[in-house]
């Protein structure tokens, strides 16, 4: 199947260095500390940060100097085309490991000692990229919740199809069976957090997709940091009134 | 959820009882009601419910199905309920599994009449395509995301705001085959079915905070209450299922009483949710 | 069932050929009789008895006509090591069915459903703060299922409850009512129950005249919901006098 | 009830109690000194033993059994299958022994008790190989169609010898089964006939009926079992739950109608046993199953 047809365009007609429609928006969950929907077109993603608070649970009580970070994910039954029941399946538990690991690395734990921080995401419309939009959806919230954090975290992934890299692969794209590299990272202290790739991929085409990926990083990080900067703005202009 | 001190639960009765509640509304007003249709992009119909600090989505999604022998004449309709963590760090895992079915099934009964569909919200006969081979399973799914009180109301109308949005491929039966052949069929993409959602009815639940009962209470308000009691109402002012929450008990009499307001109430919820969906339906085509 | 040998093999029940079912009530028949030939505001006949299952600390067993039911009571005994700690005690229900409870469905299986109904109905009537940190376990079986399943269980719950000696503030009785075309008829059989255009079950506690559980499914017009609650109020204050009376056969038969 | 010297050491029925849930080897041995039980029984005497038949309506067959307070409900449910190619005349009946959560504090829902498998397989065990029911005679078309039997046993209350009570309600169900009228149709399928549509369309239904009028199987070699717990020198027939908690070594023996062992059964236990002592336990068995045979008997002629 041609996935970028002679004009270099793709299927929904972006260009190969071209990311999807991000919105981002903060605060849609009262009740949380911290709150964010993240969208890469219809990759639509909702985060909840509750904490630090107590550990509730204490048997996960390990180390006693640095804030546990808990984080649970899962899919809304209307996310995908065809209908799926199951809840704790085994990509939701591995992907709650990579987001868990992914912000742990970037959260300053020892700042919070005896508490614990939940992260809960829930994939309202999955179409590929799932992966980075919760991670991008997690730091949105964690920052609106106040956390404290080396940087933001933020995540995008690329990959390789027809010869072509592609930027931000959409489902259908995702499962073309191509090399899909998903790469997490800390944009200002230039550290590189999430690298995950499965496929095979020669070295010199997976340093092109990587850079590809890295590039579109701090493409996102740019607008994380300018939703940010929006919310901080509006709730200047609120406290004034 | 955060405990609540003695003094913010007396505050919290005491304002039900002089009628101004703590967010300044009076016993039977709504929170802002915010409605937008269309926000799944992959289910046939959806929408999203927002009251106050409460947040629902609702989407539903048509497959092709088998009628069911004992009702070969009709297509069927399941509600699910999922109660995401993001609202409330206890429904992780499989903490909101019980409230879930507890919602699901107040819905079901609501939604779907009695057992030969009798004040049925949705007429499973219109999802039939060929007697006793082809139907349409409606699956309607609601996801909570952020919970803030009333989620039996909110899920509601988000379901019946779904079904006003919902459109189903106009189904094309191949004609005559025998008789346990399974036919064949052409979905159309181009001819849609819109529901008839005039007869489905709304909830209101009213929760006895007191000797006082009030509509569209908050979390803090409901962990106030002695007893919830939901009543779904139609067009035609008939009552379409009740469910009761709480243990303790109520006089017969007040629960007349209850049904009675409740009726009153849904009068003016209905005509706005009404206005609120046909608003949401017309900004979704212009976009 | 994996004891079940050639469980592999497909089976079917012999079904009656070319009879459709009869619609069993038409608007115009107004001579109808009830398949079993109750009056409409007739309840069948109520066989209950306590003390049914020997293990248990407390046990009833209830049958309405064709509907029979086994509630065992256990407890109060300690909770569940991961519940947390609780100055009030816990409630647990659980409802099954045997696989040949009904003639149409083969499975016996958990009824979640009725389990969490159950015990919305009971939690309220129970007084949890006499056991504390402790659990009061309520299992029930359902033997044959003939109609009004769900109000049967409560009410043979309730006496199973008092057997076993756990507080309450009353007895609970329940009661259900279907309505077809319209007529309200009490108590339903399974048939009846079937091509009900609404159904009302009721539990209420009789002597402090309160309901605690209150369903309502179909349509209903405000005087229906007057006339069935009537109704049911009036049943409920009846079983209650037999159930009660089922009570105190039971002490004084121990007490000799 | 009180031991016999009860008075020196043990003042009154409080204390009595106590002394048995403390010390309940004790406690037992001092009974069976005696030769008797805490319940009154002499020590080879099985409790009274009740069968009802035919409760449930909804099933084709259905017994209660009671063994004192231990209760068992079987019930039969005929279905239609396609026999196996290797035997294409043959039906099938599948055993199935429940223990819901009602009948003992120590089963919680969710949490089947051990006990129930194996009992399961026990009594499946016993009853083909008892060759109680021929299973050619569930055959209806031969390679087509034949009757699968589905017999449920659920125990309603657990007071020990919980494999005798339900193999006795199996047995008594078996007895009460009618086996339904039943016709082929067109299709290959089987269909019921109710009575009065017989009638009507006699003549239509009479070639084609495969199984023209209900009918009871014929049952031969039933089994009958006993279970008793050996204990040092003693043998106590038929346990209850705290005998059976006390003293672990259980020996049960099933015998059928001709006095022909069927299956013998010993599972661990501290004590072994002694030729002589199964000798007697087969002994027993033998006069329990002549008891069980006459109070089936009674059943029959109702």
């Amino acid at each position: 199947m041609e996935y970028v047809n002679p004009e270099g365009l793709r299927l929904d007609g972006r260009r190969f260095n071209e990311m999807r429609q991000i919105v981002a928006e903060i605060g849609v969950v009262s009740k949380a500390d911290g709150s964010a929907v993240f969208e890469m077109g219809n990759t639509k993603v909702i985060a909840a940060v509750y904490g630090p608070r107590e550990i509730q649970n204490k048997s996960l009580q390990k180390n006693n100097d640095h804030a546990l970070v808990l984080c649970e994910y899962s899919m809304a039954h209307f996310s995908t085309g065809d209908r799926r029941r199951q809840k704790n399946d085994r990509r939701s538990t591995e992907l709650s490991l990579v987001i868990r690991q992914t912000m742990e690395a970037c959260i300053l734990t020892e700042l919070m000692p005896h508490s614990q921080i939940d992260i809960f995401l829930q994939v309202l419309q999955a179409d590929g990229g799932t992966r980075s939009a919760c991670i991008n959806a997690a730091t949105l919230a964690l920052a609106d919740a106040g956390i404290p954090m080396r940087d933001l975290a933020v995540s995008c992934s690329a990959g390789y199809l027809n010869s072509t890299p592609l930027l931000d692969l959409n489902y259908v794209e995702d499962s073309a069976g191509g090399a899909d590299v998903t790469v997490g990272v800390l944009p200002k202290l230039d550290k590189v957090t999430l690298l995950q790739m499965d496929a095979k991929l020669p070295m010199e085409t997976f340093e092109t997709v990587f850079a590809l990926a890295t590039e579109g990083c701090k493409a996102i990080a740019e607008r994380i940091r300018e939703v940010l900067e929006e919310n901080t703005k509006q709730l200047e202009y609120r406290r004034a009134a | 959820m955060v405990g609540i001190s003695l003094g913010e639960q007396h505050f919290i009765k005491g304002g039900i009882a002089q009628d101004l509640r703590t967010d300044g509304r009076k016993r039977l007003t709504y929170r802002p009601i915010y409605v937008e249709t269309g926000v799944i992009a992959h289910a046939n119909g959806s929408a999203r419910v927002k009251i106050g600090g409460t947040d629902v989505i609702a989407s539903v999604k048509a497959e092709i199905g088998r009628p069911s022998s004992l009702q070969p004449d009709k297509g069927k309709v399941a509600v699910f309920i999922d109660c995401s963590p993001t609202a409330e760090p206890t429904f992780g895992g499989r903490g909101g599994e019980e409230l879930s079915s507890e919602l699901a099934l107040a819905l079901q009964r609501c939604l779907l009449g009695g057992k030969s569909g009798a004040g049925a919200g949705i007429n499973l006969s219109s999802l039939l395509i060929k007697e006793g081979k082809v139907c349409w399973d409606l699956y309607i799914d609601g996801l909570v995301i952020s919970s803030d009180g009333n989620l039996l109301d909110a899920l509601g109308a988000a379901i019946k705001a779904a079904l006003t949005n919902t459109a189903i491929p106009k189904v094309n039966v191949s004609a005559e085959m025998a008789d346990d052949e399974q036919p064949e069929i052409d979905i159309s993409d181009e001819e849609y079915l819109q529901f008839d959602t005039s007869s489905v009815p709304v909830i209101v639940t009213l929760t006895k905070v007191g000797t006082h009962y009030i509509v569209d209470a908050t979390a803090e308000e409901e962990s106030q209450m002695s007893s919830a009691v939901s009543i779904s109402v139609n067009r035609v002012g008939h009552i379409c299922g009740l469910t009761k929450r709480g243990g303790s008990g109520l006089d017969p009499s007040v629960i007349l009483d209850m049904i009675s307001v409740a009726k009153h109430v849904t009068e003016t919820l209905m005509n706005k949710l009404d206005s609120d969906i046909s608003a949401a339906e017309a900004r979704e085509e212009e976009s | 069932m994996a004891a079940k040998p050639g469980a592999a093999t497909p089976t079917y029940s012999p079904k009656l050929v070319g009879r459709s079912r009869l619609p069993i009530f038409k608007d115009s028949d107004l001579d109808w009789t009830r398949p079993d030939g109750r009056g409409f505001h007739q309840c069948r006949p109520a066989l209950l008895q306590t003390g049914a299952v020997s293990s248990a600390s407390g046990s009833a067993y209830a049958e309405f006509g064709n509907t029979k039911v086994i509630v065992s009571v256990f407890g109060p005994r300690e909770s569940k090591k991961a519940m947390t700690y609780s100055d009030v005690g816990r409630l647990n229900c659980n409802v099954s069915y045997t696989t040949f409870a009904s003639s149409t469905l083969g499975q016996g299986t958990d009824h979640k459903e009725y389990s969490s109904m159950l015990h919305q109905a009971l939690e309220g009537v129970i007084i949890m703060e006499t056991f504390p940190k402790t659990t009061v376990d309520v299992f029930a079986l359902v033997l044959e299922s003939g109609g009004s399943d769900l109000s049967v269980l409560i009410s043979c719950a309730s006496l199973a409850l008092a057997d076993a000696g756990i507080m309450m503030y009353d007895l609970i009785t329940a009661v259900s009512v279907s309505c077809i075309g319209k007529s309200l008829m009490i108590d339903p059989v399974t048939e009846e129950e079937g091509c009900e255009d609404g159904s009302f079950m009721m539990t209420c506690m009789p002597s402090r005249y309160e309901i605690t559980q209150l369903t309502i499914t179909g349509e209903w017009t405000t005087p229906n919901i007057n006339e069935a609650m009537q109704l049911c109020l009036d049943a409920c204050s009846k079983l209650g006098e037999i159930m009660r009376d089922c009570l105190k056969q039971s002490t004084s038969a121990s007490d000799e | 009830m009180g031991l016999p010297d009860s008075s020196q050491d043990l003042t009154s029925e409080m204390e009595v109690d106590a002394f048995r849930r403390i010390f309940p080897l004790r406690f037992f041995e001092r009974h069976l000194s005696e030769s008797l039980r805490p319940d009154a029984r002499p020590l080879d005497k099985a409790r009274d033993t009740i069968v009802n038949l035919g409760l449930v309506s909804t099933a084709d067959g259905s017994a209660l059994a009671k063994i004192g307070s231990t209760t068992m409900l079987a019930a039969i449910r005929m279905e239609v299958m396609t026999p196996s190619t290797e035997s294409p005349d043959e039906g099938c009946i599948a055993v199935e022994f429940h223990m819901p959560p009602i009948c003992s504090p120590i089963v919680r829902p969710g949490r089947p008790a051990e006990a129930a498998p194996v009992i399961s397989k026990r009594l499946s065990d016993t009853i083909l190989s008892s060759g109680m029911i021929d299973l050619k005679e569930l055959c209806l078309v031969s390679g087509k169609a034949a009757w699968m039997g589905y017999l449920d046993i659920y125990c309603l209350d657990a007071d020990g010898a919980l494999f005798d009570a339900a193999l006795l309600s199996a047995v008594a169900a078996f007895s009460n089964l009618q086996i339904p009228v039943v016709a082929l149709n067109d299709n290959g399928r089987i269909v019921a006939i109710s009575d009065e549509k017989e009638q009507d369309n006699a003549s239509i239904i009479e070639e084609e009926a495969v199984n023209k009028e209900k009918r009871k199987l014929t049952l031969k070699n039933i089994p009958f079992s006993l279970t008793c717990i050996l204990h040092k020198n003693y043998i106590l027939a038929d346990p209850t739950t705290e005998e059976e908690s006390i003293m672990d070594t259980l020996v049960t023996v099933v015998l059928d109608s001709s006095d022909q062992m069927v299956s013998f059964y010993k599972s661990g236990g501290e004590a072994l046993a002694y030729s002589s002592s199964i000798k007697s336990c087969v002994e027993l068995a033998r006069k329990r199953a002549k008891e069980l045979k006459e109070i089936l008997g009674e059943m029959d002629v109702d």
